[in-house]
């Protein structure tokens, strides 16, 4: 008897050029309309065209949290996509291809894997141009996991809305081929999805996901430089800079972006700027000035791997030292490191109020993992959301102090144009009124006032999150976007019947420690994963703890972990 | 009325006895004093070095931010409250070494910001290296045996970049300072002020004396400061006459003017609460 | 009956301009020709004139290894220096000071104190200008010290031979007339030195000691930006870019310096680039290409208080957990943090020989206190130095590979215009030719190999220096520039009976701690000396070993340790 | 005698099928042919973008360095190295944007280096952003109500920093580029080469038909190079008909010259044991 299977891991995989990462995206949306879960990730080299390119997008009637190895359903635009990923397809899976194009026999498929040849390039240029093969194979596929063309139909039409209409109908037409292609067949295939009840859940990704909190929390001025994968947030701004009168300002370099976000902030505008490793490393300099001048800022760090130009399409946990310890001397700030979509949202609706609250700096560490695999989730809920702006008067009190001693660290801020005073932000070592000061006694007085306002912030941020079940003796422990792989993995172990806890790590600094100690005092295997070669997390937890870890998890490949390798891992601390 | 003397702050500046710095900073006084502009509503701006500790001299808003960045900060001061007068005041090796390609890019976007180029031709903070305007030749600690680089001419750069207002002050002469101060500041766009400035320490070929002998005022003849080719072939006089005064002005939309973002107000004057996230939200359903 | 005491701590105040800086050299020169010690050390804002300036310099029959706090001879050009140090005075203290310009009765001497009143202004504008009253005072002071005056004139000579020949006799005279003043009063001070046979020793700061090591070791090139407390590398070499054929050149910043030396190194010149903090922050990006291309390079950073432009004419030990995680994604370096100018030297010499062999990145951490603190120690000994350039090959091999897998992670490197071959150096993940590629086979193996280079270094590095009593129950761990002041505080602890040990890290990473652990397992009390506010060296022992330190002593006032700081440190311990 | 095919790599380059890259990589590759320059005596440099990728698909040594830095690695490797044949390769956002200053400054000091700007006016690898050269008004990713600010000139500024070999090319015309590269090379000084380069996936502005219809050669007029502020002038025509060509040449120093630590031999020639450090110890006594 043949198990039905109500998921599946569909690949697609072709040059780039090929909209491949579109239709993906398109998939994933169509899947999130049918009240299913979908995740997707993608792997293509640094090109504009060519290349070998490939979208992953697993659909589950469950939340899908994150990229899977195993492929059941394999699109193949090209040769190389079988004899890439033909190790990677379940014996059942099945191949879309173009018989035409691609000489099947050439490599070890198996008997059981379904092989479906459709004349995808025929069909595409009939109804318009071969790069609408995608389409084409868009529509075959849903056919074959048994879902309903008409919401792809509509799907397309808003694709193309606007000034791209002539496209809608040929699309519609191609899609709907590939779609009657395989209805008309009566193919066996064991992954049929069915539709779902629930609604209005989104289809989206950490950069989009942390800009639209961001927007929501009042943010009025973006400057940045396009860089791999941050990008898609100027791109998503300058989209929106007249919707929500938002000034987005491309500059001449990251430099230039992160100072000026510094001027914005202490002009009063919520300003934010968004890099990868690279141009952050440009940034670190202006860090420091934001920390001395205590001016309210916010910085996406969108990782990839390193060191310089590294692998700049792919995906790494590899900066988080870095974002620590980034300029000379010592100063506080805050990092956190968003799990999921949900996280990322959160972060944006919440950095620009601890941005201003304390007046500090806040890194948002992402990577190329979540910044570019969206996900379907429920729409964000930011219903109890409050603009919190700190201690920021609108009029100058009598004998005024910018930066006056306080018992949390945080000094009542008026802003520039405010009548009846002035001030002096100063990078120089300063006094209460701005003004350079170079005594040992007001020197360490402000030292400890800069830095008090990290135990305050400490005091503030939640414990990290524990998941899975708490009395476990395998606890995992893990920071940013490994979480959903993780939760994956554990949902996998708990059908092994293996406990598992998982302590995740969404505030990273300053680092709450209470929770984790606790955990590794009843743990008998603690597990820590990271997605980089020398265990940055475990360093940070070493230097506030000294907890060295035995057992590591580390994927320095340049791709993400997939939910096995943490099966794997965890069966062998057993 | 704002009044000189409103502008002298509490701290007195610490430049060596005879610095060209003083003239300028009694210049820019002069002209905020002469704009009639309120003193909480100016924003002076510099990078790091001598000419840097200028901010805090007078009785304003400043940022005394790092070597080479006033200019991003500034950018940011007057794009989030665009209704701020935005002075930066900076050095040769800060504005023409290290920051160049601010200023440069600051140029063609036309913010309507007032740059003043304190231009010593030489790194007097760090104790007297070359900078990138000192004369070929020229003997500093860093270039004991002459410095061999053709020197950076701000003018032609400017006007390079397409400036707007691209003019030459001396500190020796305030009241030609304070008009282009006042000229500058009032110009509708990124106005570009290099200021010969003694440095009496360090610089003993660019002295006063040597300015004395070789400045006169261009536009007491009569020059088309409408045409740029002939403003980049005057400001490349640089031998036993130096010109000073306007070079070039032309008047064409700022930045701002160009941003619908800002027609109502300025950004920190925007309502924040409240913003309605939905339809964006919506495109992802 | 009075203990005279063959020893003195002279300090010298007064404005910026008064000359203050070159009479300390002079002095520790005329010291260290009359057989005798010296160290000083200085503290001045950053103006370039005015503000208060003062110059000490600690004189000694035995080395001396640090700053003192307890003042026994005090030169005030002005009121201001009476003012500030009076509280620094020992009880038998010397003051000399004009009394024309300052009316000592204003301020509250011991009547156990010396107060010497010269006419210093009138004296120096006699012989020439006011400036001179420092060679006055100099006079002066030596005469009170029990010192003969013919090595003054000897150095003045020299001083001033070449280009400002005229100022010879007039400061000369000046000098002589603040000598006899003295000599024709029978003043008792109790502070008397006394020429030592031992010569030969030179009067050095680490800055100067570094550049004299890195021109004997084959330095070549030379980018800089100047910056305090760095810039005197620059005009060093600067200075003697012609007797040693090296190009020195000014960049328009710190970016283009470090990118200037990978091409240098690169093309085959030993390059050098010396910066402080600001400027390495600059540097950041370019310190991954270096990584990543394997490019060996020297990059000095000499520290000052951050964050920002902070307190840039002080000091501070703030840099270095930047210094290790500057740049992003993950790659092998090497850090020096020379503990005197000694240390400073074989840095110089040996560095190169470093990066060239291990084809990485050294970093060298100095900070103000010691690349401004002359000391008088015995000439360098650089007898067994030799050129080591690692896996230099003059001729291409057949099929030449730049980044060949080797056992020891070290690739056998030519230099661009060696004939037969070409390759790339590239800044994106690349195969053994140098070609990019993106594969996770090539990934994890270049990985690897890059940093196997660390483990390879780490066992060519000597352990930390264990100083002092080996049995003592207390130690003291530090690391760079606090070494000579520990030393010191142990030699008074050892008077006092307190016996202590210190374990000294002159080579900080890769972090060698086997000894350290030893060490810690047998101590009672262990403190942690660091010239910072968080721990930074702390946190790297925690991060390498877990280990973290009850005890602490961290000072951030933007100025060095005393000895006597330690000594009560190590006194509560008890 | 060095051959185009001895200068084939085994890669292939990755650009987009049309990309004006091609045409540009081949006529490098025919200058450095028809100068007969051996291959292992040439390195390419570049930064990071679309033409960043060049060094990788010429058979000579090569540095692909990061993003808007190649004329300082390529400054190291030439001071180091005077003997080698240097070329930059760059983009306009890596040369003219973020590597602008260093761009500036190099042309000041005339070192002996080619520098090879492929002008697309976009941001070709990061998927088309605005750049420094984009046409007023373009519509891009990160522009999509139209870019505000005017472009950078490439030659002006040239002309501006004192540049003493200032040409601009078209890849449609490989014929000219090759020539402009040879002469550019063969100048001793430092050549600016800005090249015209249509991106034919993110720029539908300035294209090959673009320039098909505009450009023109320059030099089959009396055009005299050696008159600054006529070509100055000159560079500024960028509307129906745009000039291609060598726009101004000088002769002078260049920067090895004056340095007389090269003259005998390049600072990796020379013999860097045994260096005798006893005299300036001794001034340490
Ligand atoms: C990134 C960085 N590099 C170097 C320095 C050191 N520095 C301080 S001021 C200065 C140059 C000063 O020259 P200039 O800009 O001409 O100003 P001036 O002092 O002559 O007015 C330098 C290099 C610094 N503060 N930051
Ligand atoms: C410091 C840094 N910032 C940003 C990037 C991302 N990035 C890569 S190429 C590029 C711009 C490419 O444009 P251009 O220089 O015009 O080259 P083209 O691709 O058009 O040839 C950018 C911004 C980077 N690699 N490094
Ligand atoms: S060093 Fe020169 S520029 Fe600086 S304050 Fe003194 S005179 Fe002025
Ligand atoms: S994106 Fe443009 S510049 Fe880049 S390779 Fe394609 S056509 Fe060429
Ligand atoms: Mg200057
Ligand atoms: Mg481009």
């Amino acid at each position: 008897m043949i198990l039905m299977k109500d998921f599946v891991n569909w690949k697609i995989g072709g040059e780039a050029g090929y909209g491949i990462l579109s239709v993906g995206v398109m998939f994933g949306k169509f899947c999130t309309r049918n009240g299913l879960f979908a995740f997707n990730s993608s792997e293509f080299p640094s090109l504009v065209r060519g290349g070998h390119n490939t979208v992953q997008l697993i659909v589950k009637k469950t939340p899908a949290l994150s990229q899977y190895f195993e492929v059941n359903l394999l699109v193949a635009l090209n040769a190389e996509t079988i004899e890439k990923h033909l190790n990677e397809l379940s014996s059942d899976a099945a191949i879309i291809f173009d018989g035409k194009e691609i000489d099947i026999k050439k490599y070890k498929t198996k008997k059981s894997h379904v092989l479906i040849d459709i004349p995808l390039t025929e069909i595409a240029v009939r109804h318009g141009k071969k790069i609408m093969r995608n389409t084409v194979s868009l529509g075959a596929s849903i056919a074959l996991l048994g879902l309903e063309f008409d919401k792809l139909e509509q799907l397309i039409k808003e694709a193309f809305a606007g000034k791209k209409d002539a496209l809608i109908p040929i699309n519609i037409a191609a899609a709907k081929e590939g779609f009657n292609f395989i209805k008309n067949r009566n193919i066996k295939f064991n992954y049929q999805l069915k539709e779902q009840k629930q609604k209005n859940h989104i289809f989206i990704n950490a950069n989009d996901a942390f800009s639209l909190g961001a927007v929501k929390s009042g943010l009025k001025f973006v400057a940045e430089y396009p860089m791999t994968p941050s990008s898609s947030i100027l791109s998503f701004m300058a989209a929106h800079e007249l919707q929500y009168d938002i000034v987005v300002k491309q500059t001449e370099d990251e430099i230039a972006a992160m100072n000026m976000i510094i001027g914005g902030g202490f002009a009063g505008a919520r300003s934010l700027t968004a890099t990868s490793g690279g141009g952050f490393s440009l940034m670190v300099e202006a860090l420091g000035l934001a920390g001395m001048t205590e001016t309210p800022a916010v910085v996406v760090e969108s990782q990839r791997p390193g060191p310089s130009t590294g692998l700049p399409t792919m995906t790494e946990q590899g900066d988080l030292m870095f974002a620590l310890n980034a300029s000379q001397g010592e100063f506080p700030r805050m990092i956190i490191a968003p799990g999921d979509v949900t996280e990322a949202f959160e972060a944006g609706l919440n950095s620009f109020n601890f941005a201003e609250k304390y007046q500090l700096l806040v890194l948002v560490l992402l990577d190329k993992y979540i910044s570019e695999g969206n996900t379907t989730v429920k729409e964000f809920d930011y219903s109890k959301f409050k603009i919190n702006r700190g201690k920021l008067l609108t009029k100058a009190p009598k004998n005024y102090l910018r930066y006056a001693f306080t018992s949390d660290g945080i000094s009542p801020r008026v802003l520039p144009g405010t009548l009846g005073t002035v001030y002096k932000a100063n990078g120089d070592e300063h006094n209460e009124k701005g003004v350079s000061d170079e005594s040992e006694e007001n020197r360490i007085k402000m030292m400890n006032k800069r830095m008090k306002k990290l135990d305050v912030l400490k005091k503030e941020l939640p414990e990290p999150k524990l998941y899975g079940d708490k009395n476990a003796k395998i606890s995992l422990i893990a920071w940013g976007s490994t979480k959903g792989i993780i939760l994956e993995a554990i949902n996998e172990l708990q059908k092994q019947k293996i406990k598992v806890n998982f302590l995740h790590y969404n505030y990273v600094f300053p680092l709450k420690e209470k929770k984790l100690l606790e955990l590794i005092k009843k743990s008998k295997k603690v597990l820590l994963v990271e997605n980089n070669m020398t265990s940055q997390f475990g360093k940070l937890i070493a230097q506030e703890t000294g907890i060295l870890f035995k057992n590591k998890l580390l994927k320095y490949t340049g791709r993400q972990f997939y939910p096995h390798e943490i099966v794997n891992a965890v069966r062998k601390l057993k | 009325m704002t009044e000189l003397k409103d502008l002298n702050t509490k701290e007195i500046p610490t430049w060596c006895p005879g610095c060209g710095d003083f003239m300028i900073l009694a210049s820019i006084k002069k002209a905020v004093a002469d704009m009639n502009l309120n003193p909480s509503e100016v924003v002076v701006v510099s990078g790091i070095g001598c000419s840097a500790g200028l901010p805090h001299w007078i009785e304003t808003y400043g940022f005394h931010s790092i070597h080479g960045r006033a200019i991003p900060v500034a950018t940011g001061i007057k794009l989030a409250n665009h209704g701020l007068t935005v002075i930066v005041v900076s050095g040769d090796g800060d504005g023409y070494g290290i920051g160049l390609n601010h200023l440069i890019h600051a140029m063609r976007r036309n913010l309507d910001i007032t740059f003043i180029g304190h231009n010593n031709q030489i790194y007097g903070l760090t104790l007297g290296q070359t900078s990138p305007t000192s004369t070929q030749g020229a003997k500093t600690v860093s270039t004991p045996h002459g410095s061999i680089e053709t020197p950076i001419n701000p003018l032609s750069l400017g006007l390079a970049s397409g400036a707007t207002f691209v003019a030459r002050g001396y500190a020796g002469n305030t009241t030609q300072l304070t008009d282009l101060i006042v000229k500058g500041t009032k110009h509708r766009g990124f106005a570009l002020i290099d200021v010969f400035q003694p440095c009496v320490t360090w610089n003993k070929i660019n002295t006063f004396d040597f300015f004395k002998q070789r400045v006169y005022d261009l536009n007491s003849e009569k020059f088309n400061t409408s045409d740029l080719n002939a403003a980049f072939s005057r400001c490349q006089e640089l031998g036993e006459r130096i010109p000073t005064g306007l070079f070039y002005q032309t008047e064409t939309d700022t930045y701002s003017d160009d941003l619908p973002q800002l027609k109502e107000k300025p950004l920190v004057k925007q309502n924040i609460t409240n913003v309605d996230i939905k339809s964006v939200l919506n495109k992802y359903k």
